[in-house]
């Protein structure tokens, strides 16, 4: 990786949107948007609404499935001299497992992303990434059926996120990512009818980064896999923030929205941090909170 | 599409809590078609706060362009505190546009208040190709018509309709149109405005089987087509305003029918009558 | 009651300053700061840090203990006419059962609010709020030990809070209030220190609303008893989503630092909400979102 | 303790990035102490922002107060922005005071930087009744000295040290006190300005036995002693910077160890030497 700024999933699409707007050789990683086995069509609209300091987001993890995405998609992300991170979901471990068999050997790939913020239908609709034993069960299943690095994205939606990384990377994670967005609600009061056509949606932006900051410190503590953090992160100083927390890369996503250049804004300004204190490796930041 | 720093050399309130800037950018100029929009990061202090959509309202070939736009909340309420030769950190132009064939020999726009913006910008375009066209323009009152005269310029003729009557037609776009499609027989509508003025004008326009494009108006959260926020139902399944949009064919939007607010079959059956009866003066408004 | 407003525990004192700013006899409750069975000293500074949207707060619990406060500050609150909260926490279920024992009979009193977003230093240091069977047990020990209406206060920082709801309803709860904070984290990126002393603390204010709703909305589908909805309500409005959403009163917290009127205005403002849509009763608003 | 909606009258850079308000209360003006403090709410917008808590720096009896800020981070930044006949919603006044008794014959007022807020206050309370004192004011270098000509009128005599020694004594204003406490052998000393200065002050003020009283900063929320969140350890246990403080008794506080800075005993041995050798023409300031 050059360097450790990336997108995070969902607010980059398939990259072709950005390479318009940025340079995509300069990113840390490509994070694609989450890929399913079937594709969906998404949640009804009104999907987004803002709110103090950030968005709710009902998408419903729109998207044109697997074969699609390795048809179109990843052909592009190709392109870039840029390690490719491929994000998947799915309704059951069965569907983890199958994407990831679907996934292996695939040219081009970096690693895989599990995102397990969906609730698992089998399960009686828990969220797979709330429960240690589903999370650790998932991943073992994906662990199985591919090779390359596992990057396991944790929900913030739980009591205790350090059990819930501690039971992904013994199943086999080689890496955890988090936070996804916090289960949120609005209504409209004129209307009374609520602000997402899914009732419920998930909160981003910068009103949850001390809520991921906290995380992100706390799983540091737990185990020793590196840590990809999200959540609010708009600045340089939000970037240093994680890593001091004990993440060893970042990714961006709302603040994308808000401003395309984010990422590479973030990139040259860690450099400018570490030259002003001159520290000469970003990793003597890591986990370097003075507590 | 750019992402530019551009400023902002001419402000106007147009009529009240309705402004217009001109802002620099040679990029975005050179590159818009009528119906595109720009994505506009409004407030200038740190907070937090997505950008917001608006159109391409006129172009300044090459070097310029305009947004017209109305205070509804924190952003427009922002934006129209911007100062000339303020920077507006802008992402465009965005979206499809307007689809037209200069073999048209008649076409008809129709705006509803601010609905107006895009359609300014076409009516010059659809004038450079010698493209025929009527214009409605809809207010509340004369007072409130926005750009009547550039219209009444550009289009063969510009019917008006204000809902206290006080210029053209005493009632809304929708029956005004309704009383008049007969005879201008548009072969295309190109319409914008309040949704509900939208869903009528493209019942009217079913009726008299023409063909008919709007432009919508969702949330936006990216603009680009990354979030997949924005979504709209269609026939083909959701489409991103920002990006499939916002100018669609009214035949394949699956407009949310609960929302259509029901009206009788009359007051759409056209009552001939002679050009003139709609023909008013119209009095100066302030642009 | 008067009306749907009070003060959120920790955010009005013992009421003395406020009845300086504000006419106390207005409000429809008074909520004073949590009391312990011994008074505590609180954490180290920094105790406050303010985020976007928010702030993050870590007092630890300071007061008096509950002696101090029957002799000094309950004879205060009871000089107005209006009904009086009082919110207590414990370390140990015995704890809590102590202190309503310590409540029992005391006039004046017209409900118990359990703060059970603390520890358990019992049993491992799990938070009660976070355990429906210790939610549970808590709630049971002090309905065992006071006969006053009984409001349990219920942590957001769990997967499912309709669970500890459910638990505390069914072990004696009268009424549920929600949220309290979310645990979150800064860090100085020139020191390297955390933000607060205590490392973390916990975030309120207008970027905890969606939580909020969401959950209020959440718990509303699961127990029939009345729900006090907390989290970030600064406006009117904010407490009208609240109602929609099923809280049948709600309580300012943060807001009452930016502008110590907040909960009179929102008292005014619920009533010319009312008149202008002419609903003739507040109640009708409850629960009423249309999903 | 009032919250009112007070009009700004009169605003002034006082030197670069360093502003002064005279806000009209009656309210606070009259009820104010010197010591007190005002808690401000600074951005105009409906974002969220806690209060931010400025010393009253002087008054105007009976009708208004002025407040003397720098501008640190968003909050100042917002109410430097605020121009005259702009409203501020504001609560105050606040904490303790100054303590003094009409019997001193000699105090010290030592401000560094800003810190010369409360003390100005303090400074013609003390004229008024006519309790002598001495002033030593400190800065980076003469153009941002503040308050001098105020203090020149007020004070017995006034020392001024600055970093770069273009007024006064070159250094800081906790050597010059090293260097002239003996020969100005005060009674009690009033300090504010940044913590490590004041934690320097404190020791030479032990040292020589004298009492001081120092005004203390910390982050606040609610202002009013009911958040317990602006805490500072003290001998007695915690203490509420905005109600038991700002104005503290050094002997009280229990300064963080670590963060004293190490410095040698020499530094205080007074040097004796004659007055002029601290008395030193002073070039005006902008003030
Ligand atoms: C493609 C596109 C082009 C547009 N062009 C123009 C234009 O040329 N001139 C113009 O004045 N406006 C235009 N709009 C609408 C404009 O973007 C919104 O008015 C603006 O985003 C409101 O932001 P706000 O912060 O002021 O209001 P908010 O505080 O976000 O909302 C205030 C009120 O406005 C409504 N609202 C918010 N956003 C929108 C939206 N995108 N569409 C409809 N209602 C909304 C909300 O429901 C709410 O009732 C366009 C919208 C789109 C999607
Ligand atoms: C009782 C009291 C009286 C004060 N009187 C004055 C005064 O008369 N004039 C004046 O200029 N300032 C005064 N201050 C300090 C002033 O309140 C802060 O400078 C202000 O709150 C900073 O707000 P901000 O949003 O601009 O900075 P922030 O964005 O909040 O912070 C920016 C920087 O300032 C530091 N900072 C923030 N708040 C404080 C604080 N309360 N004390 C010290 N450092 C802080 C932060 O650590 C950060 O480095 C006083 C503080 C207190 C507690
Ligand atoms: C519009 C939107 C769409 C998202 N889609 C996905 C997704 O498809 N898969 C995923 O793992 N996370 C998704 N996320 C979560 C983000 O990747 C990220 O974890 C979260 O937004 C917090 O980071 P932020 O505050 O920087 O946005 C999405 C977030 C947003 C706002
Ligand atoms: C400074 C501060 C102190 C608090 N102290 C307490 C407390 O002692 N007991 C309690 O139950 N909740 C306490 N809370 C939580 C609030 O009562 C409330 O649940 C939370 O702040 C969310 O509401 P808000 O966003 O309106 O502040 C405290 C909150 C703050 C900000
Ligand atoms: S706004 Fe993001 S896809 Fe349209
Ligand atoms: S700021 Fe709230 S107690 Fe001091």
């Amino acid at each position: 990786m050059k360097n450790p700024v990336m997108p995070a999933s969902g607010t980059f699409g398939s990259g072709r949107e950005f390479s318009k707007l940025i340079d995509l050789n300069r990113l840390g990683a490509l994070v694609a948007k989450t890929v399913t086995l079937k594709p969906r069509d998404g949640n009804a609209p009104p999907r987004l609404h803002e709110v103090p300091s950030g968005i709710l987001n009902s998408i419903g993890l729109q998207n044109e499935g697997i074969d699609y995405f390795l048809e179109h998609d990843l052909p592009f992300l190709r392109q870039f001299d840029v390690p490719i991170i491929v994000n998947i979901a799915g309704n059951s471990i069965e569907e983890y497992a199958e994407l990831c068999w679907e996934l292996r050997g695939v040219e081009g790939i970096s690693a895989i992303e599990l995102n397990i913020s969906c609730p698992n239908v089998k399960a009686g609709g828990i969220t797979f990434g709330a429960s240690s034993r589903l999370a650790g069960q998932v991943t073992a299943a994906a662990r199985y059926n591919i090779d390359i690095p596992l990057i396991v994205k944790l929900t913030p939606n739980v009591y205790n996120i350090s059990r819930i990384a501690r039971a992904v990377v013994d199943a086999g994670a080689d890496a955890v990512s988090l936070i996804n967005t916090v289960v949120g609600m609005s209504i409209d009061t004129d209307t009374f009818k609520p602000r997402l056509g899914n009732i419920t949606g998930g909160l981003s932006g910068p009103a949850i980064k001390p809520i991921a900051v906290r995380m992100v410190w706390e799983v540091a503590q737990t185990v020793e896999v590196p840590i990809i953090g999200i959540g609010g992160i708009r600045s340089t100083l939000d970037a240093i923030e994680f890593f001091l927390a004990g993440a060893t890369a970042i990714a961006v996503g709302t603040a994308n929205f808000v401003n395309p250049h984010t990422m590479i804004e973030i990139i040259d300004g860690i450099e400018g941090f570490l030259k002003q204190r001159d520290i000469t490796d970003m990793y003597q930041l890591i986990g370097k909170v003075e507590v | 599409m750019f992402q530019v720093n551009a400023d902002v050399i001419a402000k106007e309130e147009v009529v009240p809590g309705v402004f217009s800037l001109t802002i620099v950018s040679p990029e975005i100029s050179e590159n818009a078609k009528p119906g595109q929009f720009v994505h506009i990061a409004c407030n200038q202090d740190g907070d937090f706060q997505l950008r917001r959509p608006f159109s391409i309202h006129r172009i300044v070939p090459g070097k310029a362009f305009e947004i017209l736009f109305k205070v509804v909340g924190r952003g427009t309420e922002a934006l129209s505190k911007v100062k000339v030769y303020d920077t507006l950190n802008i992402v465009g132009p965005l979206g499809n546009s307007f689809k037209y064939s200069e073999k048209i020999t008649s076409a008809l726009l129709i705006a509803g208040g601010v609905g107006v913006a895009p359609l300014t910008y076409l009516a010059e375009e659809l004038t450079n190709k010698q493209v025929k066209f009527y214009a409605m323009l809809g207010a509340q009152t004369s007072t409130r018509m926005l750009r009547y005269i550039d219209f009444k310029r550009l289009a063969k003729k510009t019917y008006t309709a204000t809902d206290d009557g006080s210029s053209g037609y005493k009632g809304t776009v929708v029956d005004l149109l309704n009383r008049t499609i007969h005879q201008i027989r548009p072969e295309v509508v190109y319409a914008c405005g309040p949704e509900p003025m939208l869903k009528k004008i493209v019942q009217t326009a079913d009726e008299f089987g023409v063909e008919c494009q709007v432009s919508l108006e969702t949330k936006m959260a990216c603009g680009i087509g990354v979030c997949l926020g924005c979504a709209c139902k269609t026939k083909k399944g959701y489409k991103m305003v920002c990006k499939d949009g916002p100018v669609f064919d009214a035949r394949d939007i699956a407009w949310g029918k609960d929302e259509i607010e029901p009206w009788s079959k009359e007051e759409i059956k056209p009552t001939l009558l002679g050009d003139n009866e709609c023909e008013v003066e119209v009095v100066e408004t302030s642009d």
